[in-house]
């Protein structure tokens, strides 16, 4: 029997589609083959690549968790040409589903640790399953601190869950916004300043980051006046990808590659290639 | 020559002129015939030459570019710059194998429904004694 | 055991050959000497420097479909591309050669490229020995020999009266036809190209990342893609959907980590935003990355990136050049 | 090479340097081959011993002006490559204040490759008639004396005579080989958008595949944009590594553009190229 073509995806369907802020939907797809479907193992961290076939494809961290939802989840921004088909998409649709990639964020290795998550903008999606996870099971972490900021309040990603976030024992959601409008009554600042503002212990904790560059390097810069180690540190990197299996040669971070090697990485990996102009 | 050939042609009409006379035609017993597909834009100088050249290398047989009269133009002068961009266009595609007779720049008010009716037919009738174009 | 071949049996075993399988050649085209299907054995250029492209192109195209998507009744089907038949490639130089194997290692590294891999091992690679080396010729410094036997199924070597034929792999020895005749001559001594300063080039460059050598050298990098096209281990590729006339496919096509736009992300975020980031990501990958990674510098010293760059960008330079600022800063 | 006019160059390029005119001089050096020429970006006084020019200095830096926006430069120029720099004003590219150049007299350039430096003038420099640049700063070597006759467009012509389908078929034949490298836009001075056409997804005007069909609609409108501002150097026919003959196509359109509206690009600044302007009268062969 042939191998399997890595390049061709599984067929999939949309089965849900939910707008959760003006640019960004969160998209539930199910893979056609019961299969293919039972046995698509992934962790949180990991992504994969959508196809809008006729327009091209895209990765994108896969945001739901094998446990709590029946259906892949994807938080799909609109950017670019790919994203746009994919927005265009209306449910019972195919599309296609290549994955899952990357390695993954080493949760166990955070056990009996504070895990301080810091998330901006659509850098919010691949920590999701994280903080769900943590949730999930609550009494092996220590404190959860998550800070969460966008541009402004409709664009705060995972709103419908600040609740069930809030309410969790020994966590702490803390939100900002670039610019408010009437109806915000929390934060307009920065999030290396709320980072700052915070200031989250060191001691035994962990920092996850997740958002635009420039937020990531302000924020490594306040981690690190805090006491953070670059090991203590862990981000999840976004680049451009045509295959997911180190071959196109495209996504490399010096000798790392993004989607083989990440996209998780901790700052000791790859703050080098961070701390450029 | 197959008896059976129909030259596939893209017209870009624009709004302010021609395309009143494309609209006409469509509810008027005297009409063109319907090898044209009808693209409408806003003036003729609008249209990019890139437009031109992707309807050949996808497999048009002729292209037809109407607008507005020379002083016409409802911005003034986009049709102006239409007939420079054409003029020299037409000279290229003719030098890479389209033939000159393949693309028209046509000035047609939209008082002249029957001028308009009157070019497609011409049209469609000298491509089809032109033939298929080669392969490419 | 080596055996020797007339040139006439050696058209006249072509000949067979092409009967059975696909046989790419060397054919010369509009002035340029080109890998290619050959429908005449006469069209085979036989004496030849080197080809203006790597035969790299048979293995990954320049342009291939990945799979076409098939929609019936609202029902989608991906239909995978294939590989028909069998396949021999002639006339691949050493140098040339290395660079197919070396393509290798990412492509068959796990997930393996199916078709790549299919490619590869319906396709017997015949070596030929270089009689003269070119002066952008490098190949030894980089591991390889004009004669060097490793990376072909058969090699084959002129000499006076025909070519010595050495049956490398077991794919090759079945390849052979029957009675040839055994040679014990001992094969002429290959010509000698120039030497490059590759000792210890992995370590030196490990620590030049941050040196302003990278933006002067790149001052004059147009960023075409020309070195990467003509490389024999360059595969960095494009993948993305055609829709021509309601058929749809998924396509991969070269491309080059000097292109514009190469990393920057849907949104404009660009990784490598200077000319000089680019170009040192090409050197980096070639000397440094590729070698952590495979053991290997992606580089076979055929010297056509140094023959073909419209603005004399050497790596030959490049590499003498780094190995005298890593003596610098190191000492 | 003629001494002379390399140490007037070089003695200019020094004091410019020296005296913080400019920061960066782009000239010729010689090439790794010890035979040919190519670019050479000097920042420091004491480098500009390595600065040459003769008759292997083909390549147009003006190119590189655009990479070096907003910085002060002196620039070798020969009289085509000048033409370039018209050009870039005209489009607003450059300031001129901003560039100091470094006209030379042309002896004509021979044809170049790798290590292979040719006899004979290359064919672009036995009919062009501009031995002085058009536009420069500063004025080095002598007036050139050589015959400047020939039949600019006997090639075109040629082409042009062929039946309709043979000249599509004699195209897409030249077109085949094209392996999308983009040397001749990354090359050209006349390429500088920020996004080319051919790159664009977003209307996707040339497909993924380097094939025929792809590689014509390139070609075709990568000429046609450079319509009326190609200068005729000739660097994409140079650079290209698949040997396609652009210049077939660019000098096709310079030909016509001088027919159709009697304008040559690069050669003054100030005249607009003929698609920025436009004359109510003309007749362009579309009337009756």
């Amino acid at each position: 029997m042939a191998l399997e073509n890595p390049f061709v995806p599984y067929l999939a369907t949309l089965k849900s589609a939910m707008e959760l802020t003006p640019d960004v939907k969160l998209m539930g797809v199910e893979l056609e083959d019961p299969a293919i479907k039972a046995a698509f193992d992934y962790k949180p961290g990991q992504f994969a690549f959508l196809s809008a076939f006729g327009v091209g494809e895209s990765p994108f961290g896969i945001v739901s968790l094998p446990q709590r939802n029946n259906h892949l989840e994807f938080a799909v921004r609109q950017v670019g040409t790919v994203t746009r088909a994919l927005h265009e998409l209306e449910l019972g649709d195919t599309l296609g589903v290549r994955g899952p990639f990357g390695n993954y964020f080493p949760l166990e290795q955070y056990r009996g640790k504070d895990v301080v998550i810091i998330g901006g903008g659509i850098g919010m999606a691949p920590l999701r399953p994280v903080i769900n996870t943590i949730l999930d099971h609550r009494d092996e972490y220590g404190k959860l601190l998550i800070i969460n900021g966008a541009r402004t309040p409709q664009d705060l990603v995972f709103a419908p869950e600040f609740k069930t976030w809030m309410e969790a024992s020994r966590t702490k959601l803390e939100l900002t916004v670039d610019r408010g409008d009437e109806r915000w009554g929390g934060r307009e600042a920065l999030v290396p300043d709320v980072v700052r503002e915070v200031a989250p212990s060191p001691d035994n904790a962990i920092a996850i980051i997740c958002g635009p560059l420039i937020m990531i390097r302000f924020t490594l810069t306040v981690l690190k006046d805090l006491g953070f180690k670059d090991h203590q540190i862990v981000t999840t990197l976004e680049a451009k990808m045509k295959c997911g299996m180190g071959k196109c040669a495209r996504c490399n971070l010096g000798e790392k590659y993004v989607c083989r090697d990440g996209p998780v990485f901790t700052m000791e990996q790859i703050s080098q290639f961070l701390e450029q102009p | 020559m197959a008896i059976n050939y129909e030259p596939k042609i893209i017209g870009f009409i624009c709004n302010w002129c021609s395309y009143a006379d494309a609209d006409m035609a469509g509810t008027s017993p005297v009409s063109y015939p319907p090898n044209i597909r009808i693209i409408r834009v806003p003036c003729s100088g609008w249209v990019d030459p890139l437009l031109i050249a992707k309807c050949f290398w996808q497999g048009a047989d002729g292209v037809l570019i109407s607008g507005c009269h020379p002083g016409d133009c409802r911005y003034n002068e986009g049709n102006y710059h239409a007939r420079r961009r054409f003029a020299l266009l037409h000279r290229l595609l003719d030098y890479l194998g389209i033939a000159k007779e393949r693309l028209r720049l046509e000035w047609v008010s939209a008082s002249e429904g029957q001028k308009f009716t009157q070019i497609v037919s011409d049209f469609t009738r000298e491509l089809a004694e032109l033939g298929p174009r080669s392969e490419g | 055991m080596n055996f020797l071949m007339s040139r006439d049996n050696l058209i006249r075993w072509l000949e067979l050959l092409l009967q059975e399988r696909t046989l790419i050649a060397p054919i010369r085209v509009q002035g340029l000497l080109l890998f290619q299907p050959v429908s005449k054995v006469e069209d085979i250029a036989f004496d030849f420097d080197n080809t203006t492209l790597p035969p790299k192109e048979w293995y990954l195209p320049l342009t291939e479909t990945l799979f076409s998507v098939k929609s019936r009744d609202g029902h989608t089907e991906l239909v995978p591309a294939t590989v028909e038949r069998e396949a021999v490639i002639f006339g691949v130089r050493p140098c040339d050669a290395k660079g197919i194997a070396m393509m290798d290692s990412p492509f068959l590294q796990e997930p393996g490229d199916t078709v790549y891999g299919e490619r590869r091992a319906r396709t017997a690679v015949i070596g030929l020995s270089c009689k003269h080396v070119q002066p952008e010729c490098f190949c030894t410094s980089m591991g390889s020999a004009p004669d060097d036997p490793s990376n072909v199924d058969i090699l084959l070597t002129e000499v006076e009266d025909g070519y010595i034929v050495q049956a490398v792999t077991d794919k090759g020895k079945a390849l052979l036809p029957q009675g040839l005749k055994e040679s014990k001559a001992a094969l002429p001594a290959p010509p000698e190209p120039q030497a490059v300063p590759t000792e210890g080039i992995v370590q030196v460059v490990r620590e030049l990342f941050d040196e302003p050598y990278w933006e002067r050298l790149a001052d004059r990098c147009l960023h075409c893609n020309i070195c990467a096209y003509v490389c024999p281990t360059c595969y960095c590729f494009d993948v993305r959907d055609y829709s021509d006339k309601g058929k749809i496919e998924r396509v991969r096509s070269w491309e080059s980590c000097q292109s514009p736009g190469f990393t920057r992300i849907a949104g404009g975020y660009e990784p490598r935003p200077t000319k000089g980031a680019r170009l040192r990501q090409r050197f980096y990958h070639k000397l440094l990355y590729f070698s952590e990674q495979f053991q290997d510098i992606a580089c076979v010293g055929c010297g056509r990136c140094v023959k073909a760059c419209p603005v004399n960008i050497d790596i030959r330079e490049v590499i003498n050049d780094l190995q005298q600022l890593g003596a610098k800063s190191g000492s | 090479m003629d001494l002379e006019l390399i140490q007037q160059i070089r003695g200019l390029c020094r004091d410019l340097l020296k005296n913080g005119e400019v920061n960066c001089v782009i000239g010729y050096e010689r090439a790794s081959d010890g035979l040919t020429a190519r670019p050479l970006f000097v920042y420091e006084p004491g480098e500009v011993e390595r600065l040459i020019f003769d008759d292997t200095c083909t390549h147009n830096l003006v190119k590189y002006l655009s990479d070096k926006k907003g910085e002060k430069i002196a620039i070798v120029a020969k009289p085509c490559d000048s033409r370039a720099i018209n050009l870039l004003l005209n489009e607003g590219q450059i300031k001129r204040d901003t560039v100091f150049i470094i006209g030379v007299y042309c002896p004509g350039v021979v044809e170049t490759g790798w290590n292979r430096k040719g006899e004979a003038l290359q064919e672009r420099c036995q009919t062009c008639q501009l031995l002085k640049p058009v536009v420069y700063d500063f004025l080095a070597g002598q007036a050139p004396v050589r015959s400047t006759e020939g039949e600019r467009y006997s090639d075109i012509l040629e082409v042009e005579s062929k039946p309709e389908d043979e000249r599509r078929a004699f195209w897409l034949d030249h077109f085949e080989p094209c392996i999308r490298c983009y040397a001749c836009r990354q090359i050209c001075p006349g390429c500088y958008c920020p996004e080319c056409f051919v790159e664009r997804l977003d209307p996707m005007w040339v497909g993924i595949r380097i094939a025929p069909i792809e590689n014509e609609l390139w070609q075709a409108i990568r000429a046609f944009h450079l319509a009326g501002r190609c200068i005729s150097c000739n660097e994409c026919e140079r650079a290209c590594p698949m040997d396609i003959p652009l210049s077939l196509l660019n000098r096709k359109l310079e030909k016509e553009v001088k027919e159709l509206f009697d304008f040559q690009a690069g050669l003054s600044p100030e005249e607009q190229p003929p698609f920025a302007t436009f004359n109510k009268e003309e007749k362009l062969g579309f009337e009756e």
